[in-house]
């Protein structure tokens, strides 16, 4: 009967899928007003903004090409992998906070747009190996030299996702056991 | 194209046709007077209510106890909800922009009902404590609920158990059998602004905009009641 | 002597630019090469020359260095910012190790390294060099690099000289540095040349690409001078002692030396007897170097020919461990590598003998020097740069051991500053010796192949390469590739289909199609009616009498039965291009025919074209011809133009003329705007607009792409769509002048074609016509606004008249009262009204009274305006007439009503021009209530947030207006239709009441000053900034309510 | 007399009163009345000696035959009776149990994440935690070693959690205490839960509205 995890996947990924990327629309379509916002007008394969989940449930009619955001490039992808590897102590190197979200969304349902996607499959995957290793270690050292206060630098969601469960609880037991004593 | 083309125009084709100070109007439009800036105000835009919902339904999914009831983004967004979904069903809209707004609807509700559940099962779970501490986080509906909540659980607890106990422990003591929130846990937050002065073990601490911190949630609570940090 | 060895050409990569280097491992010849593809091939030139991938990258490899000591690897100037270093395993070139040697902040174009293998040297677009000892980096992983950061442009190209001591480098704004290498300090600084770039790719065809330096012990750094009007591509040749030019070498002698093309690149031989130099026409060209102790005499030997088209990137030397014989390779624009293994080369000696000598010279040169300076062995000290000299010849190896008596002898000589005599010296013998290597006048440029508007790969590439996309227009693109299974059938080259892929960018027009094509079309091409494929049966460039070729038309909206047809061309007749119209289409064919077809296929109409067929394009009514007139000029393609009309079935024409393209460039794209004016585009990017009027065709250079379009390197290879009317309905707060916009595509960088999975992006820019930046404000200056507006709406539409009033306020407001007088004359009736008014707000009596003149005697001229539009293009003057009739009430009626009916016309076929609607189109039928449906939406989410924040701010015009739009909001949802600027209006009447008792301020300023406390009453809970924001809403909505 | 009836009514009320405060078992709650594992962690058997005679408190004796417990009669009561007993007017006098004595202590500082915290009781940190209220000497050096052995355990917990791969969780969980265990027990859920996402094994992404809408347009459309 332990705690079950406060925010799931999921949530996450219904966070993500507001974020705004370029499409190619197949269609024409006028200005149309979301409550997120004014969008369009759609003209024909001219990349236009959209939020993911609208972009997706078109490219689930074949209504649009989605254009792969500049971040999920592989050229991008090596370089922000050889900044991580180089530095295995440093701190983490910025990226965009939903990556693994929106890479895995894109990879599922629009690998078709993606050149490369199995490499950037792989490459995620690295990236996240690393910063989450990167993690661990700093997580223990916290954990030996009992802090109960820290910052974290371009920490994305999923990350803290997964590793929120133990960091906060050991830190508040061993701060528990210090306070009754 | 339709829209503000054609609203222009029949500006133009007024004013020609008017005298002198109408003139001077036009001119005004034409030569480069300085516009006013352009201001986005978030805060009367569906976006930036929808943005406020999220904010709010996150911040309910960290914190460990009840946060006070967001009503305004509540009420709003199901307003909006209401008036598309009346506005589908009445104009022939093309399917595509239909089927768009009932998906983003569908998502709407979705963070609606996230939101007031995550309330619901924290507000059962520390009935009693609420009741006491902060009731005035809750909203109406949710008193109303919490009240009779209460009343089932203690009928349920007399039928069942207390009846049976001896007279002597016979009362249960609310304030000693109570469960209370745990406010000594551990938080991450992003500060949304320059926040200074936050007392960690007697130390005061400064976040500047956008840095995200591992710390207790009792010294940031009255922060993020202000909306200053977000617990993500 | 032949001035074509033998030689063998090798397809290494895909194309682009690249570099080639010779590298000689334990006793074999290597021959590497690297090119945009991201790979590095290597051909072993002592086996079989079998080309090997030694690394295969997916970025753009610029250029590449090698290094035999003491690890044999190999050095690569990549695009992704970095130098890589791969380690070679001398046993399996398969295996080898890759490390990014050093960073920079942009692509680097150019890496080298010292023959003595001390220095690896790098240059890059972000304007550095780095110098990295070679060893360090080869054993150790711990390395300084010394930046050199003199250079303000990116480094186009680095060489070192034999000893090492010194590099020079060349960057794009034409500047050559010479650097010590030991103290890393800029010794001299040239300005080799005029032309500013800031780009490599761009620069192949303006300036420099490569330079080489100093192999030869005096000093001498060529650098290939790049192509201008007023001097011949030639490669200017440096001293180094004291950095003047020696010599301008030219590819011949005098006579139209512009015919050899810009030089590329150059390269010195080992023995430094020798220059090499590639040019844009595919030439390599060798000038034997001769020194003796007082001149340096250049002879151009001989000129390299070959049968590929396409620059010379990079040339290289070597010499052959086996044969010991020179070799030369060249890299060519198309992705070649051509090898000369033996090179048989004559070097032209002169004998020195002292009487030429200028007195100068020999004052106090004992007879003793004078001997020794005659020998090979020769050290001079010129002004504190120690050079070693030597005389070599073939066989022997550059490399020198200064003496001291040397030394001596060498502070005697000295180069004489001025050349003039010395070159008038040799000049005789120079020009017999170039005389006699037999060299006629080659063509100088090359008859553009006939091909097919927005469809790639050109005609003459298509045999082997995988996708055809026989057209990428607005409608959508057609693609045909082979069919699965093909190559199977291809190696037993059995009769192998293909597979026609037809996909339309607006799903709604029609669904994807796939076609099996047995025919094997090689043109094609789309409109939302119709698909027309033809082309010669065969996918080679010469096609066999035998097969027949077709012409085969797919219609979308046939109601009757028929979907498609066929029509055979005559035995041995074969289609180049094609052309489709509202209700025809046009073959062309290499017979010089040109077949007009009803669109049911009947043909209705033959023409001869005078000349072999460039190109065609059609749209509505009409089509336009491009031919060679000619063969082809020196500098320029030889073309002329029919414009066709098509009336009735039968063709019309219009306008014919000589088709003017810039120098040097070919026809890229023709069409039509969609007021059905021609278009044209050159592969240099400039894209200009016929205005047909009833005499002919003016053209008038509308935009150059090369300026505009961001992606400079991509200019030239960039696709045209086509031009539409501007779809996205511009914002409130910029108007717009032009109301065409052009679609366009470029290919992702390094390749040669857009990409076609996943499809590219379209681009749009619109008209930027290049006028003289007057003092305005604005991106585009005021002139340039009215010429647009006078261009797309005609001269008396309104938009016109406002940019002409704003030229005359500017004027005014700048005091120069004839420059306003000469605008306002433009003007029409109610404009000079405005203009009045409006100067004597000024107070500018004068200008007043002259503009009231100008108005009265305007009075009388008002018919003129419609004489002079019916003398125009009548599609112009109905989209005049059209404006006339929206906005200028003043503008009688009747004037305009021999115009109506054909307004009425020509405005539908305008909407059916593009993305119109098929019949069987589930989104163009709704297309109306899109617009609506969106505006409905939009009004009732505003409505209804302030509808629940009403309550909120107890802010009186949002309570008003949720009044307003609640009620309003239910009279929508009834109607369906009610766009929402009515809706503000008629929301602000309600606070206008309450406005209307102050008097109208005219900036924002004073009115917020008015405002602003009535604001705070109403609302103290708001903070400041909020309280602006809502000031501001109400400031727009009292603007508008004004207007 | 009095003492049996004052020591009734506290038993109840008592514990809960010492209860509240020292409590872990659920890190998201600070205080649960009705945790079960709170209750067992308070069962702790601390040895004590009575300074008074407690009248028929004989039954408390397993193996006495008096109806009265005498004074310095040393039994081991649990820990919330011994507390209260301590706590006013000292009826007994406590000393520590012998799992928090100083040589476990010494064993745990020694090699913490080897030594099996199970065994040396389910409930070690949190009736170490309890034990800390009593005012025995050696108080501050039980405080710490809990800390230190926590501290040291953590990094292992962690790193099995979150390797996914070995499903053998009670050959981890085993030698854990409870808290440690549902430490470890959060930390791996979450790690599911991420390892199912990562997998698309995750059946919730319909409900974030996306997937089900395009079941309804599918129906529509049939």
């Amino acid at each position: 009967m332990s705690d079950s995890p406060k925010i799931t996947p999921a949530d996450l990924d219904y966070l993500a899928m507001n974020e705004v990327i370029f499409i190619l629309p197949g269609f024409s379509l006028g200005r149309i007003t979301l409550i997120l916002g004014d969008f369009g007008p759609f003209v024909p394969s001219i990349a236009t903004k959209a939020p993911l989940w609208f972009a997706l449930y078109l490219k689930e009619r074949k209504l649009c090409q989605i254009q792969v955001p500049s971040w999920l490039t592989c050229e991008w992808l090596e370089t922000k992998r050889n900044e991580e590897r180089s530095d295995p102590d440093g701190p983490l190197h910025p990226i965009h906070l939903h990556y693994m979200e929106i890479s895995s969304i894109l990879l599922n349902h629009a690998s078709d747009d993606i050149p490369q996607a199995e490499e950037i499959r792989t490459l995620i995957k690295d990236i996240w190996d690393m910063r989450m290793s990167k993690l661990r270690r700093s997580i223990s050292i916290m954990i030996k030299e009992q802090h109960v206060h820290a910052q974290v630098k371009n920490i994305s969601y999923m990350e803290l996702f997964c590793i929120r469960p133990h960091l906060c609880n050991s830190l508040f037991l061993i701060d528990h056991i210090q306070k009754a004593s | 194209m339709a829209g503000p083309f054609i609203l222009r125009d029949e500006q133009t084709g007024k004013s020609l046709s008017q005298s002198p100070p109408s003139a001077e109007s036009k001119l005004k439009e034409l030569d480069l007077d300085e516009e006013p800036i352009q201001t986005a105000d978030d805060t009367l835009t569906a976006y930036g209510m929808y943005q406020g919902l999220v904010k709010a339904w996150r911040n309910e999914l960290f914190a460990p106890d009840v946060l006070s009831y967001k009503g305004d983004y509540v009420e709003c967004m199901l307003e909006v909800v209401k008036a598309m979904e009346d506005s589908l069903r009445g104009s022939e809209v093309p399917e595509i922009v239909r089927s768009l707004h009932q998906l983003e609807l569908e998502r709407v509700r979705y963070v609606l009902s996230a939101y007031l559940r995550k309330r619901l099962e924290k507000i059962e779970k520390y009935a009693d404590y609420n009741t006491v501490e902060d009731i005035d986080n809750l909203s109406g509906e949710e008193r109303i609920f919490i009240r009779e909540y209460i009343e089932n659980m203690d009928r349920l607890f007399e039928n069942v158990a207390l009846r049976h106990m001896p007279p002597m422990v016979r009362n249960l003591d609310k304030d000693k059998a109570k469960v209370t929130p745990n406010l000594d846990e551990f938080v991450f937050i992003r500060a949304n602004e320059d926040v200074g002065g936050v007392m960690i073990d007697d130390e005061a601490v400064n976040f500047d905009k956008n840095s995200i911190h591992i710390l207790r949630y009792s010294e940031v609570k009255s922060v993020i009641e202000k909306g200053r940090v977000d617990l993500i | 002597m032949d001035t074509n060895p033998p030689y063998e050409e090798f397809v290494t990569h895909s194309e682009g630019f690249g570099g080639c280097i010779f590298f000689s491992l334990l006793g074999r010849d290597y021959l590497l090469s690297c090119g945009s593809d991201g790979d590095i091939r290597l051909l072993d030139l002592s086996g079989e020359k079998e080309p090997i991938d030694l690394y295969i990258g997916s970025s753009h490899l610029y250029q590449l260095a090698c290094v035999s000591e003491p690890t044999a690897g190999v050095l690569f100037a990549c695009e992704d910012n970095s130098l890589y270093w791969i380690n070679l395993n001398l046993n399996d070139f398969s295996k080898h190790t890759r490390k990014i040697i050093t960073r920079f902040a942009s692509a680097v174009y150019c890496v080298t390294t010292d023959s003595s293998g001390r220095w690896i040297a790098a240059g890059a677009a972000d304007f550095t060099i780095k110098l990295i000892p070679a060893s360090a980096i080869l054993t150790t992983n711990q390395y300084t690099c010394h930046v050199l950061d003199t250079h303000s442009a990116p480094v186009l190209s680095l060489s070192f000289s034999s000893d090492g001591l010194i590099l020079c480098s060349t960057s794009c704004d034409g500047h050559l540095i010479v650097w010590c290498t030991n103290s890393r300090t800029v010794k001299h600084k040239i300005s080799v040349l005029s032309p500013k770039v800031s780009d490599l790719s761009l620069s192949s065809s303006r300036l420099v690409a490569a330079l080489s330096c100093m192999t030869a012990d005096i000093c001498f750094m060529a650098t290939p001078q790049s192509f201008s009007e007023e001097e011949c591509p030639s490669v200017p040749v440096y001293s180094s002692l004291d950095y003047h030019l020696i010599d301008r070498l030219v590819s011949n002698s005098t006579t139209d030396s512009r015919s050899s093309g810009t030089f590329h690149c150059c390269a010195w031989s080992p023995d430094s007897l020798y220059l090499a130099a590639g040019t844009a026409l595919g030439h390599i060209i060798i000038w034997s170097c001769s020194v003796d102790d007082t001149r340096v005499i250049f002879k151009r030997v001989s000129i390299l020919r070959h049968t590929l088209r396409g620059d010379i990137i990079s040339v290289a030397w070597g010499v052959s461990n086996i044969t010991g014989k020179l070799m030369l390779a060249a890299f060519t624009k198309s992705g070649y590598l051509i090898l000369y293994e033996s090179l048989e080369l004559t070097p032209c000696t002169i004998q020195a003998n002292a009487n030429q000598l200028d007195d100068s010279l020999l004052d106090g040169l004992q007879a003793a020097d004078l001997f020794d300076s005659q020998e090979s062995h020769s050290n001079i000290q010129v002004n504190g740069s120690n050079i070693n000299m030597e005389e070599s010849s073939l066989d022997s190896k550059p490399q020198t051991s200064p003496t001291k008596t040397d030394r001596k002898a060498a502070k005697k000589r000295k180069f004489v500053p001025e050349w003039e005599e010395d070159i008038a010296i040799i000049e005789p013998e120079y020009s017999q010796s170039c005389s006699e290597p037999v060299i006629q006048p080659e063509p100088s440029l090359l008859r553009q192949e006939s091909f097919q508007p927005s469809s790639w790969p050109p005609f003459s590439q298509i045999t082997g390469s995988e996708h055809v996309c026989l057209c990428y227009n607005l409608v959508g693109v057609v693609i045909s590739h082979k069919a699965p299974g093909a190559f199977e059938a291809e190696s037993e080259n059995k009769h192998f289909n293909f597979l026609i892929e037809v996909e339309f960018h607006d799903r709604g027009v029609h669904h994807p199609l796939q076609l099996i094509d047995p025919h094997w079309f090689s043109v094609g091409v789309l409109t939302d009616e119709l698909l027309v494929l033809g082309g010669s049966g065969n996918r080679n460039v010469k096609k066999q009498p035998k097969d027949q070729c077709l012409i085969q038309v797919h219609r979308f909206n046939a109601w009757d039965g028929s979907k498609e047809w066929n029509a055979q061309l005559p035995e041995g007749e074969n289609a180049l291009c094609l052309a489709a119209g509202r209700d025809w289409i046009a073959v062309v064919s290499d017979s010089l025919i040109l077949r007009l077809f009803g669109t049911e296929g009947t043909q209705f109409d033959l023409l001869k074209m005078p000349g072999y067929p460039v190109s065609t394009a059609g749209r509505g009514s009409r089509l336009i011809l491009v031919y060679h007139q000619n063969c082809t000029l020196k500098d320029s393609q030889n073309m002329s133009y029919y414009l066709l009309a098509v009336s009735g079935m039968k063709l019309v024409l219009l306008a014919e003329g000589t088709l003017v393209i810039s120098l040097n460039s070919e026809l890229r794209w023709i069409g039509f705007t969609s007021a059905e004016s021609p278009v044209i585009l050159d592969s240099l990017g400039h894209l200009e607009v016929g205005r047909v009027n009833s005499r002919g065709v003016i053209w008038a250079p509308m935009l150059d792409f090369s300026k505009t379009v961001r992606k400079k390197r991509n200019t030239h290879k960039l696709v045209i769509l086509g031009i539409t009317p501007c779809l996205v309905e511009p914002t409130e707060d910029e108007e717009s002048v032009c109301n065409e916009e052009i679609r366009y595509i470029v290919p992702s960088h390094g390749s040669h074609y857009p990409s076609l999975y996943p499809r590219p992006s379209v681009q749009v820019v619109t008209y930027n016509p290049p006028f003289c930046s007057v003092a305005t404000s604005g991106v585009l200056s005021l002139e340039q606004r009215y010429f647009l507006s006078t261009f797309c709406y005609g001269q008396v539409a309104k938009q016109s008249q406002e940019e002409l009033m704003r030229l005359f306020a500017l004027a005014a407001r700048s005091g120069s009262f004839q420059r306003a007088l000469e605008v306002g004359a433009l003007l029409n009736q109610q404009y000079k009204q405005l203009a009045i008014t409006y100067s004597s707000r000024l107070q500018l009596s004068m200008l007043g009274q002259k503009m009231n003149s100008l108005l009265d005697a305007g009075r009388v001229e008002i018919t003129d305006t419609a004489v002079t539009i019916d003398s125009e293009d009548p599609s112009f003057a109905i989209s005049q007439a059209e404006h006339e009739l929206k906005d200028s009430p003043l503008v009688p009626g009747e004037e305009i009503a021999p115009f109506l009916s054909a307004i009425r016309t020509n405005s539908t076929n305008r909407d059916s021009n593009l993305f119109s609607s098929a019949p069987a189109n589930p989104f163009k039928n709704q297309k109306a209530p899109f617009s609506r449906a969106s505006s409905i939406d939009n009004s009732f989410i505003k409505s209804v947030i302030q509808k629940s924040l009403g309550g909120k701010h107890t802010l009186s015009n949002v309570t008003d207006n949720k009044q307003q739009t609640s009620d309003l909001f239910s009279k929508q949802s009834k109607l369906g239709e009610t766009r929402h600027p009515v809706k503000q209006t008629e929301a602000n009447k309600s606070f206008n009441s309450v406005e209307s008792s102050k008097p109208k301020p005219n900036t924002f300023k004073d009115w917020l000053e008015q405002t602003m406390p009535q604001l705070e009453a109403d609302n103290p809970t708001l903070k400041k900034t909020e309280l602006i924001q809502i000031a501001t809403k109400k400031w727009r909505e009292e603007k508008r309510e004004i207007s | 007399m009095n003492s049996l009836s004052q020591l009734n009514n506290t038993s109840l009320s008592q514990s809960a009163s010492f209860r509240d405060s020292t409590y872990v078992s659920h890190y998201s709650e600070a205080f649960n009345f009705y945790d079960i594992d709170d209750i067992l962690a308070s069962e702790l058997r601390i040895p004590c000696s009575f300074n008074v005679t407690a009248y028929r408190l004989g039954y408390l004796h397993t193996n006495s035959k008096t109806e009265h417990i005498e004074t310095g009669t040393n039994l081991e009561l649990p820990l919330w009776l011994a507390k209260s007993l301590a706590g006013r007017k000292n009826i007994v006098k406590v000393s520590v149990p012998i799992r928090y004595t100083k040589e476990i202590r010494q064993e745990l500082e020694a090699d913490a994440n080897s030594s099996d915290l199970n065994k040396l009781g389910p409930y070690y940190y949190e009736s170490g935690i309890k034990l800390l209220s009593f005012d025995t000497p050696d108080v501050d050096a039980i405080a710490e070693v809990l800390i230190k052995t926590f501290c040291s355990r953590s990094r292992y917990i962690m790193d099995r959690s979150h390797n996914i791969y070995d499903r053998d969780q009670l050959q981890i969980t085993n030698r854990l205490d409870e808290s440690e265990k549902k430490l470890f027990m959060c930390g791996r859920q979450s790690v599911e839960k991420f390892q199912q996402w990562e997998t698309q094994k995750c059946k919730k992404l319909s409900s974030s509205g996306f997937v089900r809408m395009k079941r309804k347009r599918q129906f529509d459309d049939i």
